[in-house]
């Protein structure tokens, strides 16, 4: 041989196919997957079998229809599934633009899968619970510091319970100044995350939706327009997901606070940021980080994840209760808040993330998360000067100035082949690629949005170029392959949406798929 | 810019590397990419942060700060109340630890399938516990699914007004009203003082025009059973009332699903099927209801629906009326939708598909048992009643230590000392109830431990 | 739909195919996978650098070429790898016939995980390991139980460990009774596993291989022949592989003793017989135990596995030492062993797999154990019984009377088709299943070895029989899909083996590989 | 046939299932299945072994027992000689806990490429180390090793004796002595008594026409360098004799590799490369030599080689000269090969990954400097002193503890009650130094880790 090597710049792949059925399949009467404690004959003999007890009509009757199925075999049907999951550690993954899809430090995993922290009741005395306390509270300086907030509530479970809770205190403190009906509106952009609309519209409010200038801002002028006596806050992300800042952030603050609303800043993502700018600077009462984003925590498949938000002294009467302080050498849970919200999840937080983010941050130091945000900034910049080169590829608004992501454009390419931001991503699935359009509505046409984050190589940003640009290619020789993808995945084209859009066609557990589609016959019969 | 860093986390540092890809950009150094950052928002100093740790000092850092907490396996503990200390599998544990559904997130039907199937699973696992066929993707615990739920109901009778019992868990209750301000108000029904269940009388003299539901749950958060289901529904259908009922879903091995008696909307939380607790980040809770379209269109959750692909003999999944939610019409979907707790509902569906039909008959009667025995042991205790209420409880119930002359926290700190985290103090959440306290008895309590609990009980009081 | 069904009887599979580049190749100046610890200041302002005291020619002055590389990027590296490596938690694996690949129970792994039992030193007092002591001292018990012998050392690290320890027990002994130079033959099978041969060997045995009569035995008559005053000993496996238990055993065993020799069992695999028959009673005076066979321990991808050895009480002197004994209430190491062996590895076993076994047979308990051995025997009859329809196979030896395996033959097969037993092996990769043939040499023609164990359900089972009974037909009407098989692995076909047999060719790091094939031209310019 | 059981690992227990699959095979139950098994044979008794747990009981008891043991994570240990505390990076324990490593045993090139890849890496990886070209998939020990080494050494010479120091581990000797008998006679050369290394006219005076080999190591079991290594080969060459060098990889990051100094076979351990101590469960051997075919022809061990396949691009790996082992010629194959410690050594190949060369080179250096500190603040200590040996070392030193008037024992004792794990009593293993003890620091001991040692030790003695 002369050495090993491949012509090929793209992967040649297959993911991993198991064809598993529904779990419900493998049910085999008599098979158990596990045995739950049981009781002691002692207890037995002192109070009976425990069910007679129970009034007859609360008592089950007909065992659930539960599959019946051995250990091993419960867990080789899960472990084929997780290998059909393309999860983050598998693959170059910067193709879930805004979502900051960066390395989850293997070490963190293992720390909180200590009993120390897996074992611990919400209710036990704050005596028994100290380490946890002082991580968060600790955690809460360094959020401070990055943020300049000056107090942070780790109670919420994402970033849309974060902004939940924002909406919620915007409310509560034009509540608590008497402003309460009479503002009702919150402003917000049309490149934000949906949540920041949502969640404002839950909390009551009448959204305001600021669409961007020829640069891709959300206007200064029009958000002028909008502010009025009933501007309760103004919700914003920035960048936004067009990865361009806006430099005039400031003067946006300026005009809401003016006019008596309440800023808040969506940092869900704050990669490109940290240690760079901060929220207090340009003015803002409010902000908010996803843990599971810029602070690493891993996604699960879509959580539990953790929306820090962080506040300016002034609204800390406001925050979801308890907060953690310290006193003394002890770290206390502080329910002393005058105008509370209450609270947006039970307890206080989802305390893995709490600990794995604490670590990350520890592990990197303030020269470490300044180097993250510089390489996350560079590697994105270096991705745009490279895909904005690929034919069919447009990137809409301001030339140059991004920073963590970009939002592109195949509107060149689907004009001149017809091939669709979805075809390319089932596409992509066939080079281990995860790729993300953008969210609805498509305000740019034929949208992707990348975001390479600080955790990968040039080599591995290259890897991902280099498919995007084979697939421009087969767009314009061969969009057969394109349109009929992915050719190299767990399952293959799904070619109909009636099983998703039609109520006579959908089922949504597999008790509703045999209803409509397996015992109907037997039904009628 | 920064100094030259190398760290593990960070692979793009090298020199060379960087310069290349400086010039490929064309700008001579990565401050130049942030020019469009005001000099006047640009912060200039060293973040107050401690300096970078290495692997072996943060596990030891970790480990240290970790050590200061005492967990609920160093000790014997009943507290519950909405989180709850059970065995969990070590399948479980395995397939919450699988690389791939730790970092996977929200990946298409294709590259991602084996997390769609895993939740289409999950849901459909659990819609055989609750004898439904509609089972969301997770909300974030109980709290939001039932505030949810109550959302769900006031918009599909377009009315305003919900009732919920008194005896509701404080902890759900602050997120309800937080979730339903400022549309939906709610009211709060009295509960009968001998049995704890819903005063029917006050029920009915609250329902009005502007009722949209009925929430209660079963078993209560004080551990009682509501034995009235079927007639509270009854009321609520006639009043076109959507009745809402929470649920633990651990109990319904043994205890019939409220879909038997009548709930037209019910919800719960995961956390006990094979979630750990940590310290309350284990929370997750579920929304289920039948199969009907008014329903279906109210969720502003996830729902993952089946589908064959093109591919004889495949399953594929995907969204199921995806244009419901905020994803997809912003302020105009159904409430909001986001990171939720998905490897929860992944956990629980493992679990649910470990214990099968048996195991959660037995797991049921175990608890049961032990409760049933824990009552009767500290019953044989003087001066305390370990049944507030007299009626049948599942897994909590309410120790009344009025008689003792001393207060919760008293007996708790002196239980403390002992190795043993007492029951939840009620004295602030009811203070109706004077000085007693909430214990939680699962099959993870052996007779030993019970019995540990009566001896330093008696010692004490 | 009509509910999402297959034709197929064979899964409709592809295994993760990652085309992952050798790591070597992922290196990039200046990256780094993990820091380890560093000096504290004082230390190096105390001692200095640590270095200037080594001699220069001691000093490393080139530094080794390892690849540097984030440490992400190694993790993903490793994950693809896994992803390509056929786990038996991942099949139906039963095609790996004498390797008792049965299910590793998942609790064991994360017992095993304890820094209770990782973080020990083997040269901890006592005191400070009593619970592992005490597991092992109780391991030992249960084995005795199930062997009926006196005394278990757990020092080896696996079967072949555990025949090297035999075979040197039996030259102390004979040694010990002045017969050392006189016995110099060790007696064994053809149809066992080659390690029985060669572990005698290595202890200076000549080898004596007995051939099986028409029935697939070893021959009586001719073990008779085979004795005589230069006997050492016996070593074999019942059943052996072809999975027909020897009825004669215990004349076997007779003539070997009648003529001095020592009978030592090759139990690696005792999965038909827990709880029905014991070594004792058939008369041997030694014989050992796979821990990662049929007691679970899961197999590692090659080990460390465990042999446990054990003797009769004449034979404990020779043990290696120490053994774990029981003193009072104390578990001690016992190193007073007049004719030890010394030792065959390090320390006193693998305690995890200790560990692990102990926690299996606690978790089944004596109904379980029997259980085990009679599910063995049911599902590999079942599977007998359907695998001799399938056309071009034949079952060489007895007909029936197989106890927890079967070596089968597709000599009918090829002598039709041309198609041979490895063509197989890499067709049943396409349908994600192991295929173990034989150990050499073939003396079943165009072998193939199945052991189904307890751990899988009939539908299992049936898959597996479907996936050969297609690649027989597909033999019949299209072999060249079997010829150039595998199709949907990790790899395709290597058509030469001129890499791994001809020294100029092969290289077995890539250090080698470089310079045979990569710098070579360089090298000459 | 046993009554009838339901149990988590067994799944084909079902009567009907069970029915049905005794009608296909055509008996009436299993018992006839074992027909073959005479009476006389057959054990009719209960096995004495008790009974069944559940999970949670397993969990608790197993999690008791291992509860008696107290890990040197719980203290501060200086125990070594063979088996050492490092630093294990967490990416070691993922990749070896994937299920997939875990649970593959013996598959082919095809279905288990991923394993015959990482353990081509690790050979490849740890020759880089070592600067050889042939590396093997590992054997049980460095022990183990050693033995293998010699009875190469003794084959490709056709010689019958191997030199080895009398320094050299007592463990470690009784494997090489119990693998080479009764061919191999193993002769122990002296030692200088104020270095420890080899005294090189004992070693003349031994080598004869019988000698096949000289396998000393380095550094040595009792910590001290050998630094004559390049002196001995010459010598051994010169009488065509074989060197064959044991060394600890983790030295290599700052010490030449035994290639450099002549070793035509290397040999060591791979415990300290990421692999938990586990109560010496975690060792694991390797051998290397140069690319030669003499040298390679008399491995017992698999060697993985690289190949091309049909598929352009495509890396493939298989057994290179596979007729060399027992595998494939039972007793005549090279000595005996079967199941090893593979996991150890994909560790091994991970750690090497992650470390890479800067790694390597600053944990040596932390080594030396943490070990070197050790010694200094011993050395404060009136009566001890902190190396028996006039040299450098590496990890490992003898404290001698001869002028106490205290034993070994007594002072471990002493240690043990403040938490501290001392170093190994050699007064058994090597009478001749007296009351010594080897003591190991690594990179794990902290400054305040190893002052505590000291402080404890000043106020014993
Ligand atoms: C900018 C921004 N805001 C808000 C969110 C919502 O966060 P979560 O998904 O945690 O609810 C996201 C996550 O995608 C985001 O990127
Ligand atoms: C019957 C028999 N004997 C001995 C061995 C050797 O065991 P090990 O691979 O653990 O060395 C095996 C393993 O395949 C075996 O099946």
């Amino acid at each position: 041989m002369q050495g090993i090597k491949s012509q090929e710049k793209v992967r040649d792949f297959h993911q991993a196919k198991w064809n598993e059925p529904v779990i419900f399949k493998l049910h085999q009467k008599g098979e158990r997957g596990v045995v739950p404690p049981k009781t002691e004959d002692e207890i037995t003999s002192a109070v009976g079998d425990g069910l007679s007890k129970l009034p007859d009509h609360l008592k089950r009757t007909q065992a659930p229809e539960l599959p019946e199925i051995s250990q091993n075999r419960v867990l080789r049907h899960y472990l084929r599934l997780s290998q059909e999951t393309l999860g983050a550690a598998f693959n170059v993954e910067i193709g879930q633009g805004t979502c900051t899809m960066k390395y989850s430090p293997v070490v963190n995993e293992k720390l909180v899968s200590s009993e120390k922290l897996r074992s611990l009741h919400p209710k036990q005395d704050e005596e028994t619970v100290q380490g946890t306390l002082k991580a968060t509270y600790e955690l809460d300086l360094y959020l401070r510091e990055i943020s300049g907030m000056d107090y942070f509530s780790f109670q919420a479970g994402s970033g849309t319970q974060a902004l939940f809770a924002m909406a919620s205190m915007v409310r509560a403190y034009h509540e608590a100044n008497g402003e309460g009906e009479q503002r009702d509106e919150i402003i917000t952009t049309i490149f934000s995350h949906p949540s920041q609309a949502a969640t404002a519209a839950v909390k009551g409010y009448k959204i305001i939706t600021l669409y961007p200038d020829e640069n891709g801002f959300p206007d200064l002028e029009k958000l002028k327009d909008a502010v009025s006596e009933r501007t309760a806050g103004f919700v914003v992300a920035n960048p936004e997901d067009t990865g361009i800042y806006n430099s005039k952030i400031k003067e946006f603050t300026k005009v809401v606070h003016d006019a008596g609303g309440i800023c808040y800043y969506d940092q869900a993502n704050a990669n490109g940021l940290l240690g760079i700018t901060r929220a207090k600077e340009a003015g803002f009462d409010m902000c908010f980080f996803n843990l599971h984003k810029t602070f690493s925590t891993p996604h699960a498949c879509g959580g539990p994840g953790s929306g820090a938000v962080g506040v300016v002294e002034r609204l800390k009467p406001y925050l979801p209760k308890p907060i953690i302080e310290k006193q003394g050498e002890r770290y206390i849970l502080n329910t002393d808040l005058e105008h509370s919200i209450g609270k947006v999840r039970s307890y206080y937080g989802v305390a893995q993330n709490i600990i794995r983010a604490y670590a990350w941050i520890r592990a990197l130091g303030p020269d470490g998360l300044k180097a993250v945000a510089e390489t996350a900034v560079l590697n994105n910049n270096y991705l745009y000067s490279k895909i904005k080169e690929i034919k069919g590829v447009d990137v809409p608004y301001a030339e140059g100035g991004r920073l963590e992501q970009v939002r592109y454009s195949w509107e060149p390419l689907y004009q001149d082949t017809g091939i669709t931001t979805e075809d390319i991503s089932r596409r992509m699935a066939d080079f281990a690629h995860q790729y993300w359009t953008s969210h609805h509505p498509y305000v740019v046409p034929q949208p992707f949005t990348l975001e390479p984050t600080e955790s990968y190589s040039k080599e591995d940003l290259d890897e991902y170029i280099e498919s995007l640009a084979h697939i421009s290619n087969e767009a314009y020789t061969d969009p057969e392959i394109i349109r009929t993808a992915p050719h190299c995945s767990s399952i293959h084209k799904i070619t109909t949406d009636k099983y998703f859009e039609d109520p006579e066609h959908w089922a949504i557990t597999w008790r509703s798929y045999l209803k409509k589609y397996v015992n109907t016959k037997e039904k009628q019969t | 810019m920064t100094k030259a860093i190398t760290h593990p986390y960070l692979p793009n540092t090298n020199r060379e590397i960087k310069a290349q890809m400086l010039q490929e950009i064309g700008v001579e150094n990565i401050d130049e990419l942030y020019q469009t950052i005001p000099d006047e928002l640009r912060y200039t100093s060293k973040l107050n942060i401690p300096e970078a740790l290495n692997e072996f000092e943060l596990k030891r850092e970790i480990g240290n700060l970790l050590g200061k907490n005492k967990g609920t396996n160093e000790v014997i503990s009943f507290l519950g109340g909405g989180c709850w200390q059970h065995f969990i599998p070590a399948v479980c544990d395995e397939v919450a630890s699988r690389a791939e559904f730790v970092t996977a997130y929200a990946g298409d039907e294709y590259e991602d399938h084996g997390r769609f199937q895993v939740l289409f699973e999950y849901q459909s696992l659990l819609a055989e516990l609750l004898c439904v066929d509609v089972v969301n993707v997770p909300t974030f615990d109980w709290g939001q699914a039932a505030a949810t739920a109550i959302r769900m109901a006031s918009r599909l009778t377009t009315k305003k007004e919900a009732l919920v019992p008194k005896t509701i868990a404080p902890e759900r209750l602050k997120i309800i009203r937080n979730y339903c301000s400022p549309d939906i108000e709610i009211k709060l029904i009295d509960y009968q003082e001998a049995t704890g269940e819903l005063d029917l009388t006050n029920l009915k003299n609250n329902i009005s025009e502007q009722t949209a539901a009925i929430y209660f749950e079963n078993p209560s958060y004080l551990g009682f059973l509501e034995t009235q289901g079927e007639e509270i529904s009854r009321i609520a259908k006639s009043a076109d009332v959507i009745t809402i009922v929470g649920v633990d879903p651990i109990s319904l091995g043994v205890l019939e699903s409220p879909a038997q008696y009548g709930a037209d909307i019910i919800c719960g939380e995961l956390q006990p099927l094979g979630n750990p607790m940590n310290y309350g980040g284990g929370q997750s809770g579920f929304i289920a209801t039948r199969d009907e379209i008014e329903y279906i269109s109210e969720f502003p959750s996830r729902l993952f629906g089946i589908t064959p692909t093109s591919q004889e003999g495949e399953y594929g999944f995907g969204d199921v009326f995806y244009d419901r939610t905020s994803f997809a019409k912003r302020e105009n979907g159904k409430e909001s939708v986001g990171t939720q707790t998905s490897m929860c509902a992944i956990t629980a569906g493992v679990y649910l598909a470990l214990m099968g039909p048996k195991g959660m008959a037995e797991l049921g009667q175990t608890i049961m048992q032990r409760s049933q025995y824990a009552m009767k042991k500290l019953n044989e205790i003087e001066k305390i009643s370990p049944s507030y209420f007299n009626n049948v409880n599942f897994k909590e119930f309410v120790v009344d230590f009025n008689e003792t002359g001393k207060t919760v926290a008293e007996i708790n700190q002196y239980l403390l000392s002992k190795g043993i985290y007492g029951g939840i103090d009620l004295s602030e959440e009811f203070p109706e109830l004077g000085q007693s306290a909430l214990f939680c008895v699962t099959e993870v309590h052996s007779k030993a431990d019970i019995d540990i609990l009566a001896k330093e009980l008696r010692a004490f009081l």
